[in-house]
């Protein structure tokens, strides 16, 4: 076993709890974009998944992701975490991949970015999801959907991590995998009641760029954090993952600016989003300023795929699919221009670089992601829809979430004592 | 002439809105109250302790207008604003002794 | 006695509280109203989406006084609201039958 | 019919309510309003600099009902709202000359 | 000495930063649940423990709870930081327990405990405690109450450390011993106004969640980071801390659906937080899935625990007995059954692994706290109640604590100007 | 070239990212002090400084700041980070100051510096700057002044740095250099309508606690994480960086509750910034209790430094010239008597302790500062002015810069639905 290197652990751990801290932010990042009356109603769906996919993740997800089990998906041998305490390395975690951290270490890390993951699928579906429903969505999909594909591209034993697919942090796994679901629940649950006749602006921006800030700072964490150690790669991926969000945020208010005749805050935090989305797969395999081009090219692309909603009328409440399915698959192919070998021997050379089979893999990856996570997705949203109900009644929805879902209301900032 | 005041559903206020600019009015003023009446609040509950809030959320609309509309208006707003639910709200009619538009000081009709 | 009724641009309530103090006026009652009329409101752009709001923010200033004096403050009202833009507001008078004063019960003018 | 206004401190809504239902009303409408009168308000500072807050938060009810009931209501809220500090408020009445229920359309003592 | 370690002092320095980001995580938490003229109050009290403590702290409370000076207390050999950036290593701190970072370090680690400890007990007393009293008792109970019990405790010359009572990151000193002061405050000053009767609902459940998410993200460095390294025991303490969270979000919001028929954000915040507060003491010596029944555990009983309050009749505004005094409890007495040997040499067997000897010193542990911080808080809450005061006039606390006791107001958001 | 250090590596890729941090928590800082229609104007300020300061840092202001250029200015070698991932080290960063981190980290670490720095001139020019105007007078104030202070102070060839001035985290370059700017900028644009008649209030006081917590959190990484390294120099600067903090928030408390009877949040709030900003110069220089007297100092100073707006009549709207300009002097001049060379061997003594050349260095290091930022400042301003103009027009200013700059409004808490 290689020997654990408290450098290596200290950034895991930290990262591990940057990313963490990601969910919260991307909670407050989405409820500040609903209407006061669905605050909570986002704020809940969001932490909700802090608790019950980690206790998934511990006690069958992880085993399902990272067990020893063949290309397609893993086992139940770390059912529980057993053995993981003691473990010298996880199957397939040698030679090159051997890990220079605790395994339980890296098993926290791996946590976050499942409990994340799901989180992310919440904004598409915002204003009307019905709170249990969502419970039990969020449950199968998990085991489902999550592990396998984690396990397909994460582990060194998955078939696409095999083939030589690339995905750093999770462009596939994370941003693809949750953005195509959030399609599909969009398309089984339907419309917003009002969509998109009536106004339904932002409660509260500065809730949403707090969000915005939380979740840059963790994304350090998410995407340098899997170098699985403090070294150059790590640094590589740090400073990527800035570039690419600073380019993004430029790239989209520039646009945005064209367009509409103004550079909005929301457009600032939107095009940050979407850049550190399409750096994720790209951010410890592409150097130089490929970065900045990868957010500028990321901040255009996903601030025009917005109205896609509106040209084929599926309501995207929050964007989801424009910002991280489009951003997801943007990152993943552009990787395969921009990826160099001279960066990361354990890469593969793109286009720009000669190397011509990698954007074939990353083709593959995106479409077996999308074909895998989309019809999966649609069976246990329909599953869950005709048994417990995935959207509340039309009553409830007027209402509001925070009332109706969790019989709370987000501010009472006095006036009128009720 | 007269004040017509409204108390309405908020997320009716649209819809009143639209008819009375329909019916000619062309200018109204809303503003945010409580309504407690027949139809009863709702109940919150915070770490287990449970608060009943009597309080529903209602829009005031107030529209000063011409004698001669009033009757026509009422018609309007209550077209506009029910919805055969319990809480629908009100509207009564008080007489207005002067009317006065700030910018030029017109009286009456004219400040309308 | 009488109530006067003023819907005033938000940024102008320091004046005309001002000029109502001048006046002599004691008291008065304010809320915070959204007004329609001529005044446009504003356009708000969310992710490339338009909205148009037509609401325009005011402040609604009341004041009941004797019948003597409703001349007098509604031109101090006007000149101290007025800004001669579009949207200045309105001012509507009328009239009340009986005024009280809750911490000692008094009635009509002495109440105020 | 009337109107009865009543001005009162936010802390004693919850008795103005109980009271008034006490008395058998079946519906009023609450309001936030700020209040300007002999009641001080209070200075705020920031950075060192004082600010000076002349309005103070108030409560504004409206009910309204039958000419008859008028007298003892504004009683009713005089005891309930009073607390014999400067600053309980006031009430008013205005007389109504139509009340309209939206749902039903029902008029009058009816749409109480 | 031991060599420093560049990587356990990066954990550590990381951790230390994430501690003190708790406080105003906690501020944030607390004042979200409080009325909207009681928020600032409740801010301050929070914050300026930050300042006040920091300053003790460094002058003479680390020098009492880790100098040199038999099991009850220290000395004053290192006030005001005397000869610690000098020193090799701290009286006990040898062997086994030798540090293996920065001294400066370690004391800049446990202020952060010092610092948010006090702070915790102020969420019993919000809206009614007078600023100038607070923050007379928060000088007193720093010196003479957290000190010593810190010494006792974390010091490996404490009694209780000698004796084998176990406490990984402050089960006892921090919870328990917070607990039983607000416990003993909240008799002091009385009920506020109005309590039972009226309804006191939070004025900003997000502000509630963002500190939720805070203290949910720093307290890794509170746990994780007590193992003062980056090695395997600092990820089991870190996925232990994760999973108790977890569960007992989950525990709580069972309980709460089942008995009030919601699952709510506050109950879903309140849960995690449970959860925290009592997987602290066993964080570095439990294992396997232990973190699980210990966090739902404290979720259920926390939840059942805030009865008390109605039934007793005491007044604790935010619920902190139910939360660090029985969370502190139920987790420390846990640990009696659930600590492992085989996953911390240093620690001890509970009675799930054949130790019997430890549940006895767990129970030593947590009267000795109770009793000793009950008198000593007792009197100096006296002491200062009779001198200074410690609570507001019915008038101020009509007005609210932000105007009368900092003239301040949270929020003007437009409406009419004033 | 010295081995990379996993360590310290990990310490200063966490440092980064909390420096990062610390513009969001600016821009909430900053935000909750100014009224309610101004709020996104604020934040947008300062998140688009993360997008476009970080791509000209990229692109030249890394290569102007630390390439090989004599003492005045670096050079274009690292133009588009050419050479920064493989390079060995950095000019003028051999012997003592040789990197044993990547030297991407560096970049990525220095970034986060510059663009914080610029954005916290937004505080002054509050409420009436133009957007576009804005953007152009940050991207030529990076270039023109950041970068060339920053190769002077920072870089080993730095003609400041080789003639022994200490600065160990910014004080001139950071704080010194936007606080002139800050007055320079107020003197062009002049004051706000209706200041000082009007009250301007904060319209949300939480909002600016929330980004003093984040500010404090960060501050860390920007301090300790000067030391490059984790060793005891970070562990100094990190307690003193804590301790210069809690001090200055109680001296700043003492004197606010003398003079206007009230201890408030604000007063707290920015007491503890006003102190990291004194002890930001020294931090790596000083020990034992001096960051106590440093910190306290500078509380009360900043304090009293906030009356010279009214008595000279120029509108700092948020204080960024008492704070940022004076506490930067404060403690750039306090280093001049508390640095010690036994804290750090690479510093110099101050006076008391028996160094006289160093007050020198540091009164030339502060003059030079502010003579050449605030020179080029003015022009830069004067040029933007009368090209793209920097003040909005009357009517956008009475309207607010959310509606007018943005097009947005920051909250929709319901009531009349719009
Ligand atoms: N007597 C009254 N005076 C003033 N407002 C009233 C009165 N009765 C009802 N309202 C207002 O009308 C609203 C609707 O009344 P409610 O009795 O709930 O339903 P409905 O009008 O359909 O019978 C109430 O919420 C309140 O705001
Ligand atoms: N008929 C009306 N009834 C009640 N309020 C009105 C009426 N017309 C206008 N208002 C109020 O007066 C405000 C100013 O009216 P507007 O037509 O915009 O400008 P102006 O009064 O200068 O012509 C409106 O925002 C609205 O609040
Ligand atoms: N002339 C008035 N017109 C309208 N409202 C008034 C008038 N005078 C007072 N008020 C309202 O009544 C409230 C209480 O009045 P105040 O003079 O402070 O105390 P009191 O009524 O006990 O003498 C004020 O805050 C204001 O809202």
């Amino acid at each position: 076993m290689t020997e654990i290197d408290t450098g290596n652990t200290a950034w895991v751990l930290a990262s591990a709890a940057l990313v963490l801290f990601m969910t919260p932010g991307l909670a407050f990042f989405y409820s500040g974009m609903v209407r006061s009356k669905h605050v909570l109603g986002m704020l809940m769906q969001n932490f909700f998944s802090m608790g019950l996919v980690s206790v998934l993740w511990v006690l069958v997800g992880f085993s399902l992701a990272f067990g020893d089990g063949g290309g397609w998906i893993g086992n139940f041998d770390f059912a529980g975490l057993k053995d993981l305490a003691t473990i010298e390395n996880l199957p397939g975690y040698t030679g090159d991949f051997a890990l220079t951290i605790p395994v339980l270490a890296f098993v926290a890390y791996q946590m976050m970015f499942a409990v994340i993951t799901p989180a992310l699928i919440t904004g598409a579906t915002a204003d009307r999801l019905k709170f249990a429903g969502y419970t039990a969505f969020l449950a199968l999909w998990l085991v489902l959907v999550y592990s396998p594909v984690a396990h397909w591209v994460f582990s060194p034993n998955g078939w696409l991590f095999k083939r030589g697919a690339l995905d750093f942090a999770g462009g596939t796994v994370v941003h693809i995998n949750a953005g195509i679901a959030a399609l599909v629940l969009v398309l089984v649950i339907g419309k917003r009641r009002g969509w998109p006749r009536e106004a339904m602006p932002p409660h509260s921006l500065p809730l949403t760029l707090l969000g915005t800030g939380i979740l840059w700072f963790g994304w350090f964490g998410f995407n340098a954090g899997s170098a699985l150690g403090a070294n150059g790669l790590a640094a590589q991926a740090f400073i990527n993952t800035h570039m690419a969000a600073a380019a993004a945020m430029l790239g989209w208010l520039v646009v945005e600016r064209i367009k509409g005749g103004h550079a909005t805050t929301l457009g600032a935090a939107s095009g940050a989003v979407a850049g550190l989305v399409a750096i994720t797969p790209c951010a410890g395999f592409v150097g130089g300023i490929a970065p900045l081009a990868i957010g500028a090219i990321a901040g255009v692309v996903c601030f025009l795929a917005i109205q896609l909603k509106f040209k084929l009328g599926y309501d995207d409440s929050l964007d989801v699919i424009a910002v991280h399915l489009v951003g997801g698959i943007v990152g993943s192919l552009l990787l395969g221009l921009f990826s160099d070998k001279a960066v990361n021997s354990l890469g593969a050379d793109g286009i720009f670089f000669g190397g011509s089979e990698l954007m074939i893999d990353q083709l593959v990856a995106v479409g077996a992601t999308v074909l895998f996570s989309g019809v999966v997705s649609f069976i246990i949203a329909k599953l869950v829809d005709v048994t417990i109900g995935l959207r509340v009644t039309p009553e409830q929805e007027t209402e509001g979430l925070d009332l109706s879902q969790h019989a709370e209301v987000a501010y009472q900032l006095g006036g009128v004592p009720r | 002439m007269k004040l017509i005041t409204a108390i309405v559903k908020p997320f009716k206020l649209d819809d009143v809105k639209a008819a009375l600019q329909e019916a000619g009015i062309e200018g109204m003023t809303a503003s945010e109250v409580q309504g407690f009446g027949r139809q009863r609040g709702h109940t919150e509950v915070y770490r287990g302790a449970e608060y009943t809030v009597d309080f529903v959320p209602k829009v005031r609309v107030e529209v000063v207008t011409n004698d001669a509309d009033v009757a026509r208006l009422v018609e309007v707003i209550v077209n506009s604003a029910h919805t055969d639910k319990i809480g629908d709200g009100k509207i009564w009619v008080t007489d207005v002794e002067s009317f006065t538009r700030i910018r030029t000081g017109e009286q009456g009709a004219d400040a309308l």
